[in-house]
């Protein structure tokens, strides 16, 4: 399967076992959804289930809210990242504080899912990797796959957790790949990083989309490198993080949202709290500039071989 | 509308509904002193806004849920609310139902199925609208509804709300405290078209109703129930009242309005429903002066036994951020204490 | 409205609209076709909203200002936007006014005083209230045209820009182009009620006009123009017509939707237009046929001129973040190029 | 003058000046805001420059960007910065995003003015310091005073910017210090931070209503500390940190606002991506915990003299 698909199987297969969920969204349901992550849920479940619904962000995060504080557990899609901001106030204000402001009285257990990021030429608006502004914002728990069989196993983690989880899905990886994916329900595990490649020299981190560019520098270029995908973006899997520096004593984070505040600088500045002793060199960042997202240059917008390779080599190099 | 509402409900009923106007209102003035006793943090008073919502609340269920806003404690005594949780939210303190965490006047009763208050105007609607649509799929027989100000009208959420309900057909009452203030603003600066007519904007029935009258409010929202529970959508209900006091404690009126309807003034909603009460025979003076001096003993009193109780301790800001703590708020929490 | 707009202009002021409609047809045409074949990335075609924007934007003087969205390729031809910068645009081209850093479809062209095209819908809703006070403020003669899609009329910047655009009583006008159709979703699920009507739940004017009639809408857009010009406030025009393509070359309509709309067919607004001019003896067949393939030629010549251009350099990708550029931004430059 | 005066202070010499600044809020105009900022003006300049607006947050930035790019220079107001979040897509997609989608074509001069942060009994919706969601967008300036010297002078100066400004008051500070602040215009540099305080031993890098607690707190301990005030956030002056941070080799960042991704998090990543060589000891950030904003323990909440002191003996002491 692609991602698309296991992401749809995934959907199928937990509506199929609880009527409790309920997916909205613009032109998710007899279209399918632009990206046809929903593709044939509507026949099979009805517009009740998967709902076509107006075009308001806003009303679509609230509405969904709303069911989770009543016993739905609720799905609902922005079509695109960039549009998620008209529902900002509901997102910082409501799903992510309604557990602590209600002492845990009321909870909103919902995956509120969006596709993110660039490489599809969008340009300005349908390119946005805003991970930071739900990272950022305490109560929400912020996952990204990076494959097919993450895709699946994290949206199913995510469908099972009793707090709202923001879900970041790298569009550009939504056909990039096929994987095994088993037909039935499995979970891979939130708040877990997974390392994907196992070095001495060098820790890269990175996450979504990067993942498969930063593989295939490292193989390319037989670095010999730990590859950590964190899979949830916050809270993250600070041990992996740590067990990896302390081994290699050098720090590569790739991603390819802005670099100011981008989610680098945390991942950094936690490193330099807990170990900077272990380090040899520079943490370095190699991230998308501090500039909207353009259309027509946006390979040089993404990370690449090119720039990873130089910042191993600055990092590797050092002293 | 044919039925007489009047009639279906006995006297009972009306006695409780103004019982519940007269605490709110000694709750009002007591908490405002204490304010300014330095004993209370802040406070958005109710004053002027009890028929409205005492007399929507008459029209619900014990099922029915309530996406209220930060003004409607007259309605949240009317249904059972106890005081002790009234006052512990207001003093934020250990036996707060949450645990002291939200300026006065955020309360929350999941009990009485008062869904919690957010400070961004009307970011409630919108959550209003999920919950109805919950009940809708459930097949309840239960059904919602949702307060805010005039101001509120002129929220993203209100719209989004309120195009919502209209689609989905939802069970839900829209419930306009029109006050015709929003803290400086009069309502004429604040919107060009009358409140209910923003109704039919969204293919929805509007209703404006005296929201000093507790009978008429009662019957429009009783009918606007029926109609949710009858699975023939949702109303908008302007109630039109005025807000008495200041928009909270924090603000003086003196600076913007020169208009006012003074606390036991006959424009007053409290001397109005005495007036219609006593008119319909339900109400007399003995049982008036009655129910004001319990009004004022059960709030003294339960005042000066909830200001003892200490603050929550400070461990419990950890809390209730996700299920499980994270890591973060552990070692943050391992700073701080 | 007492005057006969027929009678105020002249043949070629009709002539000329109706060249815009069919130029900008021949560009969807030809534009849809090279993106099938690769050569242009994206696009949303305006078929079957040629009479509605050409009409509207008979109604505006050159000094007015549009807040456009990215469905006006007619309204744009019409007021002169050269058909180089549309395309260039497309392409993202070095000569693009925006350095190809947007999507296709998302023009600017201020000289013509179109104020640029955010993909977020609606949201140049506010910003128009925001220019039109501007103007208002400055007591020019100008007003603000901003437009739309029925879609959008669901979001929170319709419904803030309406408010503040009656509150403040704003020379603005709203043309609402219902094409019946947001994406997949035909307006029946996007709203409960008519459009126009949504007016009146601010205290506006609302007006529907058949988006089809040429004629129709410069007369509904030339009176709202007027009102706006006299200092009377903002208007809702609602212009029905209808996406005969689909939403955009990323959308197969085949999987929502069964009633369409032909090119070329007696409902397809160009034949429409067509036929009235015939009738009212503005044009005929021959004139047609070359303004037709005047319009072939046009498009024609001008694509394979402008595929020609080269892309921006990759350097000016850095630039206009700031005025001054950031050391983070020239950092950034220096490791990327 | 105490802050509010000084804000004022500026504004009406503004107003009086160019009549193409137009202020825009809830409560500004009779009521003189809630905070009293803009107290006085519309009884000076009018309904048409000082407006009292409907009480919608996307309205108001919406509207102000419109005015901006048509020659007028608007200075909105958002009465808590918590209430700013229904305004961000405008914030985030169109103030920030305008000149560089037009490519210089169309600028949003504009200073969006709003109070941020604790310290006022003011629980999860009255206390949010949100400087990250701003800070992450390219294209805003963002810029915040500690003292009333300064709030004039920076506002002075983000009101010349040709560019959109996101001006955050800390309100803990409005009425907390009175200063000699000139009565006519003056400037205050944009992108220049202030060493407040030289020392040897450390440097502390702070901002807006931490700055008071990070001085008395190096006073009264008579820490050895250069003390930064950052003023603006982003772009942040970055040679003086570098610099300071060469001196001292130990660093700590000090704000209100969440550790995770908080500004402290970009600071952090900045310096050891530069001088990490430098650096004797671990960077620290002491900072509000990643919960949100509690109401009755919120001097809990805020770091305080005594986190300070703890976090800088574990600096000092490191090795
Ligand atoms: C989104 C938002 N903006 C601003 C505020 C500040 N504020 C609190 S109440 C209020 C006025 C509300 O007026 P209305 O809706 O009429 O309710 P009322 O207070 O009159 O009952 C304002 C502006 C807020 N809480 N939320
Ligand atoms: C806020 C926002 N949400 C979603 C989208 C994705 N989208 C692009 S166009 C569109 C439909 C717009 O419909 P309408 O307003 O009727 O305009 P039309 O395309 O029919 O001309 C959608 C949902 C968007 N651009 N912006
Ligand atoms: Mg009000
Ligand atoms: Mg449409």
């Amino acid at each position: 399967m692609n991602m698309v698909q296991a992401l749809n199987s995934e959907l199928d297969l937990r509506m199929g076992a609880d009527d409790s969920i309920i997916l909205l969204g613009e032109d998710i349901g007899i279209d399918g959804g632009v990206f046809r992550v929903t593709d044939g849920l509507q026949a099979k479940y009805g517009q009740e289930r998967v709902m076509d619904t107006p075009l308001e962000e806003l009303g679509i995060v609230g509405m969904a809210i709303g069911m989770a504080t009543t016993g739905l557990r609720p799905v609902p899609e922005i079509q695109f990242q960039d549009f998620i901001y008209t529902a900002f106030d509901q997102i910082v204000n409501q799903m992510a504080k309604m557990r602590y402001r209600t002492a845990g009285r009321i909870t909103v257990p919902m995956v509120l899912r969006t596709p993110y990021g660039g490489g599809i030429r969008g340009g300005l608006y349908h390119s946005q990797s805003g991970e930071t502004y739900f990272a950022h914002t305490a109560g929400l728990t912020v996952v990204t796959p990076s494959n097919p069989y993450d895709a699946k196993g994290l949206l199913s983690s995510s469908m099972d957790l009793n707090d709202p989880v923001v879900f970041l899905e790298p569009k550009r990886l939504y056909r990039a790949q096929k994987a095994d994916v088993p037909e039935e329900d499995y979970k891979v595990p939130l708040r877990k990083a997974n390392l994907v490649r196992s070095g001495d020299d060098l820790t890269i981190i990175t996450y979504g989309s990067m993942v498969p560019t930063v593989i295939q520098t490292v193989e390319k270029n037989s670095l010999d490198a730990d590859v950590l995908d964190l899979r949830t973006l916050v809270p993250m899997d600070i041990d992996s993080i740590v067990a990896s520096v302390k081994k290699t004593g050098r720090v590569m984070i790739v991603h390819e949202a802005p670099r100011t505040l981008g989610m680098g600088s945390e991942i950094s500045a936690a490193i330099s709290e807990r170990v900077i002793e272990y380090l040899y060199a520079p943490i370095v960042r190699v991230t998308g500039p501090d500039t909207p997202f353009p259309y027509r240059l946006e390979e040089y917008y993404l990370p690449n071989e090119r720039r990873i390779l130089a910042a191993a080599r600055k990092i590797l190099d050092f002293r | 509308m044919t039925e007489n509402v009047n009639e279906q409900v006995d006297k009972e009923k009306y006695v409780r509904a103004y019982g519940a106007m007269v605490l709110s209102r000694t709750f009002d003035r007591k908490i405002i002193t204490a304010q300014r006793q330095g004993r209370v943090g802040f406070y958005t008073p109710t004053m002027g806004q009890e028929a409205t919502q005492v007399g929507a609340s008459m029209a619900l269920d014990k099922d029915d849920l309530i996406f209220e806003y930060y003004r409607d404690v007259p309605m949240m005594i009317h249904r059972g609310v106890p005081m002790e949780k009234l006052l512990d939210q207001i003093m934020g303190n250990s036996e707060d139902y949450a645990k002291g965490r939200q300026m006065p006047s955020h309360f929350i009763a999941r009990d009485n199925n008062f869904m919690s208050i957010q400070s961004p105007v009307a970011s409630n609607l919108p959550l209003a609208t999920g919950a109805a649509y919950a009940l809708k799929y459930r097949k309840k027989n239960s059904i919602v509804l949702t307060t805010f100000g005039d101001g509120s009208t002129s929220t993203p959420d209100f719209h989004a709300a309120m195009n919502m309900a209209a689609v989905y057909e939802l069970p839900l009452v829209f419930l306009c405290e029109n006050n015709q203030w929003a803290i400086s603003l009069p309502i004429e600066k604040q919107t060009k078209a009358e409140i209910w007519k923003k109704a039919e904007g969204y293919g929805m029935e509007g209703v404006k109703v005296d929201g000093n009258d507790l009978l008429a409010t009662y019957k429009a929202t009783a009918e606007a129930v029926r109609k949710a529970r009858d699975g023939k959508g949702p109303t908008l209900i302007e109630a039109v009242s005025f807000r008495m006091g200041p928009h909270s404690t924090s603000d003086d009126p003196n600076k913007y309005r020169s208009n006012t309807v003074q606390d036991g003034s006959d424009q007053d909603p409290i001397i109005l429903t005495e007036k219609a009460l006593k008119h319909m025979g339900i109400l007399n003076d003995s049982m008036i002066e009655k129910i004001k001096s319990e009004a004022e003993r059960i709030v003294t009193e339960k005042f000066e036994e909830r200001e003892k109780i200490p603050p929550p301790e400070p461990s419990t800001m950890f809390d209730d951020v996700y299920e499980e703590m994270s890591w973060m708020v552990k070692e943050e929490r391992g700073e701080i204490l």
